[in-house]
């Protein structure tokens, strides 16, 4: 083993699990205020039993030795997992660093339900999607899966995080339906700043995320690094200069909605091209994903945050951008369309739609069998009054205004009593 | 000239703001409040502390009409804003002596009457 | 009817909504606003920059009463909001040509009589 | 006694703030609110969401103040408030029939009269 | 040396340094707006007089050879502490990491007085408590002190940093007293994503602060960074769902907590426990100090944003429970009691006690010297105004109306003069 | 190579790119609620096109062989920029890590400029500065150049960052001239708490800035990042002294501005100084900028958020003092005045000219440049507006009242038309 690349891990763990309050910054600053608490804690409420299931199970599902298509319970419980060398750092830090993926794939998909998941169905949710839907998906391509086999190439997750939880957030959006103001009334977001803050922290996590994905402080770790400085860099150029010729208008919401989609364009490439190939894809990457945006908004589609426009279309189009631009000469792996290997194109679009089906799939029946247990969305009237009261019983901020002590004698005192009583059905979680 | 003080929900204001406007109120002036009534109490928990939220978010709507226009801006309002639930809020009526328009100085009637801006005046 | 309008310390609403419920008042509203009066004007400083804060923190609180309800209601917040120093604000009495319920379009008198939402109501 | 609530424009709030208290205007309470009338709507983007803005940022100055002195403060008001374009908002007379102080439990033209402070007061 | 080694620290050295301001929002977020500057103020200055007096002096007496309670003078003025190798890295590197430490350990301590003591007095209370309390039980432990000899185990600073913390805590509470609303009036969150954002960034930091406890990026560090991990994963699963089950409502507010007290109780084992027992540790964890808030907050104990029982009930816990999962054949150390050395978690209690007793002592002892010169709480009308003004001339959020700039000329220019006048005494610090 | 090396500069690499979000929150927290949008993306999208115009041509510029003046094409379109070695580490982290200097150098500048520069023309702007102004002053000291002969000392940017960006920042404040509300209106900052957590965040990225200077995981790095804890932090201590004499008061935002200074002021001397120097420095550096803050506030000069006295006064102070402190015992490279080489006294204050003279012309050429096609300023009534509004389409914190949904089919859907008609001239950018 090699402290270098020991310690470089290290770090990649710890920026990569930050990026998961980051997106709930991100996401939280779009919401209306009276659903920030609910939609920041969809972000952090991952980093609890989602850690725990992917140490327990999932880490095993996905990397254990298995077949093509999912792996074993050879580490379930850890067992096995230990400070042995696996490859250059210790197995049980590889462990760790893959959940931290676990972690972020499964927030991701809260974007397309926020304001009106019940957050009890929605714990359920990534429990059983981490598990039945993350782990498989993962180890198709890393854990020596059939889209390994077929030669797929995804650096740090193109298709295995962000199409997957696209695939997840399109599926999620049209079982739970549209909030009940969607196309009626305006829903902007009450803390630009937050999602400002939030595209920040993402991009500082996501070094971790594609440059840590080299698993060691190597030349490639410095490949896929500034590739994915600079390939956000251009997607972020590309969209102002779009903003510009439309409506003479930068903004802000648009800025930080860019360095997400040039991160995600770059994420499946980022080790196999070259940093002239990262400006091109982050540039070019930035089109879709623009247009997308403004396509869903018009449609019934309540993708709330934009999972699919984001995720989804950045992340097909930076898997098979990868296909063209993969270069031998930078890698030392597989060459690409423009290496004289058009055949790597049909196989990352073999990839991404072998995901995409899976992923809606799973998504579809894994919100139905919970459904059978828990009602998806909360009341209309709820959403009137906000999530985070009813299903957190907080409030984002608060002046304390008209807020009267409970004394624990009080039948009130406690959660439960009064919020039952007020919403005997489909109200609190 | 009346003033008329309507105390709506949050959830409701752009309903009634779309009202007013396609009966033709074209000046009124909102803010944010908050208020109590026969509302449930919202009960939250902090640590280990839990209160009750004697105060509900509502809206202030403050519009100045002349006197033949009660009435009607009464009406639009109540249709706008019911929901039926306890808590849709009140509507109140005070006598005004005088009114003037800042930038003209006209008074009452005309102080009233809005003047769509030509763009290049913002 | 009237219009009960109060100015009062922020710091002292708990103690002003206490007294309100206690005295069978169950219907207000109320906005946090800025006074200025007599009060010591804090003086702050951001960087080279001082400043006066000509206006302080106030919370202005809005009670339609029936007339014979007005004195008691005042005697209630005067006692309540009361701190001896300077800055402790000011109630206006205002009338009120008609009040509407917006839930059942009752007037007046019905108009500011609660009534307590059933839970399943909210 | 009369209330003048004046509705201007948050830019000016500065000018209006330093005509009155150089016209001997000791007390007032502001607060924000957001209007509607002429002003042009802004229009905002946030991804594919457009809007236009039928509300702007204005503020609320309320001024109890004797009658003999209604119109001068009106006059102050519209000369620092006004820039000649639309939105610059109104000023309304309302009567009062009582005023109290709080501190006090003086009425009407003693109850808004201030009396500074002394430092140690604050 | 190596520079791996090097690399890894400088990380976790920034990393833990990151935890003051992290902390700063953790708290911020917690109090009423009207204070919220003081109480951030009061974790982001000891950044600055606590550093100085860490690298002149507190140092020295912590880590400098001499007796088994304090240190000597040794290494007073950074003498002697240079770019030789102490281990595997610099060793002026390892006084600036453990000096992070002396910062952080004080701010923590912050939490209890929020709201109501003088800044004045608390500048003065944390430099002589990290000099007279934190450097001796420093030494005590990681100095080669009587608890080194007598075999504690506490990797990253169960007791030396929260132990102590939350003692000093408590008596501070006691001594300064209740705030006048205390139990009187709800006093609630300001802005509860600044809570989440600074547990967030705790966590992140926290990585340092444990990982970086191995001194290099070693198997050992991996494993102290993924006990890091797992451990507030299980806690905050395990809070989740004690909330679920008491009322139903996740809090986000609780769950900022949880982290936090997850963190709290893998410190002190995060080396010496494997990532099974980390999880059973952190789940276990969670329940004394989720009871601990709830029964305190029907105390006259104004611990106003709960460090005894988040940081004292949670490190006491996580000290005995690395008494109980130490195993020696992950951390080639000591085994403890499930390994058959039930002797161990009597040593462990037994630093504990020692712990907070002088811990307890000695901040009494301060607080009283600090009072004999400087009031130590502000006068109940400055509670009513808040801190923020009186304190420190500003407010956290304003929209500056009414504001009127005040000329140089004016005798009110500068800071003093009006504020002086206005608060003839018990007002301004 | 080395991947120790290596992995501790792709972590500086990612810690100096997110010092440029975190001024976004420095620089926001100052400004009034309706330029906050427009503030913080006047650091953000720096990370855009100057990041794209840096790997195109600025680091050919700035670090391609060429005269004593300025670089070469050698390295244009990253030609020949490779994986290969350059000391220990891949030549292009090399150009990263260098790419992350320009970028939050141009940002700097911004706080000069903000609610009034138009957003068009700032862009403009900072494409032609990095190339025209930054890139051969890099190029001076860092890249072989007259400054880097003649011995400059600059470990990691003093007068290549600082007095550059103030030099650029002086003269962008007289060009664009006086907020229409200067030294009328008292102009308050909108959110501290953002202010502070833009100071945390700068700190934790600084330490990539100085101690990633030492371009590897070795013992001077470990020297720069002690350095970079310890100056700020008797920064601090001192700036706090100075409140409590003259007012009592500390102020946040004057804790929050002394980090910054105590970071500016170690910058050049990092890696050339002991750490009881630093100390001193730190200390010492406090003063000047203090005090150059409230005079500033005295003249017509509206440089609003004080580039000037933070970065200029305080750069040039650290400039000067490296060439008193600095210690060849410690560095191993040149000594300073008090090493009895008071020469280098003068060759710092040279540099120091040399920079401020270049930087000061360069901007005004290019100012006068871009307004000839771009109005640089906004209209009156623009800044009454807020340019959050007017060159954004977007406001910070929306409750969304009053806001009505415009349908595509509406002509004012999109962002130009009504904003057109609206402004026909001088308002949107
Ligand atoms: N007497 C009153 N004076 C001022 N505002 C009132 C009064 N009564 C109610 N309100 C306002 O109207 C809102 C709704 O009133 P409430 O009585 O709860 O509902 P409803 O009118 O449907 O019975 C309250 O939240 C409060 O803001
Ligand atoms: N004439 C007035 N009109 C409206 N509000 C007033 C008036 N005078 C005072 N107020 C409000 O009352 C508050 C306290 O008034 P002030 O005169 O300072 O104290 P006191 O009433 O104790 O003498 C002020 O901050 C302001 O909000
Ligand atoms: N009838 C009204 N009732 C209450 N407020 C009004 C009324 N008309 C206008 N306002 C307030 O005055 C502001 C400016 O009015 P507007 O008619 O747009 O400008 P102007 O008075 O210059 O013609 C509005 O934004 C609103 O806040």
């Amino acid at each position: 083993m090699n402290n270098g690349d020991i310690g470089w891990m290290l770090v990649s763990t710890a920026l990569v699990l930050l990026m998961t309050p980051a997106l709930g910054f991100f996401y939280g600053g779009m919401v209306r205020s009276k659903n920030a608490l609910n939609t920041m804690m969809m972000s952090f409420i991952a980093l609890g039993p989602v850690a725990v299931v992917w140490a327990l199970l999932g880490y095993s599902l996905a990397f254990a030795p298995g077949s093509p298509v999912v792996g074993s319970f050879a580490f379930a419980g850890l067992q096995g997992v230990g400070l042995q060398a696996q490859g250059t750092i210790p197995h049980l830090l590889f462990m760790g660093f893959q959940g931290t993926f676990a972690i972020i794939t499964v927030a991701l998909i809260s974007g397309a339900v926020v304001e009106r998941m019940r957050f009890g169905a929605y714990l359920a949710f990534i429990v059983l999607w981490v598990l039945g839907v993350y782990a498989p998906v993962a180890h198709w391509v890393w854990g020596g899966g059939f889209l390994a086999s077929a030669g797929a190439l995804d650096f740090a997750g193109g298709a295995v995080v962000h199409v997957n939880a696209a695939a997840a957030a399109l599926v999620a959006a049209l079982v739970i339906g549209q909030r009940k103001d969607y196309a009626r009334h305006a829903m902007l977001p009450h803390n630009v700043p937050f999602t400002l803050l939030g595209a920040g922290l993402l991009w500082f996590g996501w070094f971790g995320f594609n440059a840590g994905s080299a698993l060691g402080a190597t030349p490639i770790a410095a490949l896929a690094f500034i590739n994915t400085m600079l390939a956000p860099a251009a997607t972020l150029t590309t969209w102002m200069v779009i903003d510009l010729v439309r409506g003479g208008r930068v903004t802000a919401v648009g800025a930080a909605t860019a360095i997400v989609v040039g991160l995600v364009v770059v994420t499946p490439a980022a080790g196999y091209i070259g940093p002239a190939s990262a400006l091109a894809l982050g540039a070019i990457g930035a089109v879709p994903s623009y247009f997308a945006l403004i396509l869903r908004a018009r449609t019934k589609l309540d993708d709330s945050l934009d999972v699919v426009a984001a995720h989804g279309v950045g992340g097909a189009t930076g898997a098979i951008l990868t296909g063209v631009f993969a270069d031998a000469a930078w890698s030392g792996g597989p060459n690409g369309l423009l290496g004289g290997n058009p055949g790597q194109v049909l196989i990352q679009i073999y990839s991404v739609l072998a995901v995409l089906a899976y992923s809606a799939t799973g998504t579809f029946v894994i919100l139905k069998l919970v459904a059978l247990v828990l009602p998806l969305r909360a009341a209309g009237r709820v959403e009137g009054v906000g999530l985070d009261v009813t299903d957190h019983g907080e409030e984002a901020y608060t002046a304390g205004d008209g807020a009267i002590l409970v004394s624990p004698n009080d039948p009130a005192y406690g959660q439960s009593s009064v919020a039952a009583i007020a919403f005997p059905k489909g109200g609190r979680s | 000239m009346k003033l008329i003080v309507a105390i709506v929900r949050p959830e409701q204001l752009s309903e009634v703001l779309g009202a007013l406007f396609h009966a033709e109120v074209r000046g009124l002036t909102i803010s944010r409040v908050q208020g109590h009534g026969g509302e449930i109490e919202q009960v939250e928990n902090y640590r280990g502390t839990t209160v009750k939220m004697a105060l509900s978010e509502k809206v202030r709507i403050e519009i100045a009409v002349s006197n033949h226009f009660v009435q009607p801006t009464v009406d639009v309002i109540i249709a706008a804003a019911r929901t039926g639930d306890v808590g849709d809020g009140k509507i109140m009526v005070l006598p005004i002596e005088t009114i003037y328009r800042i930038r003209t100085g006209e008074q009452d009637q005309d102080a009233v009457t809005p003047v769509p801006a030509v763009a290049a005046a913002v």
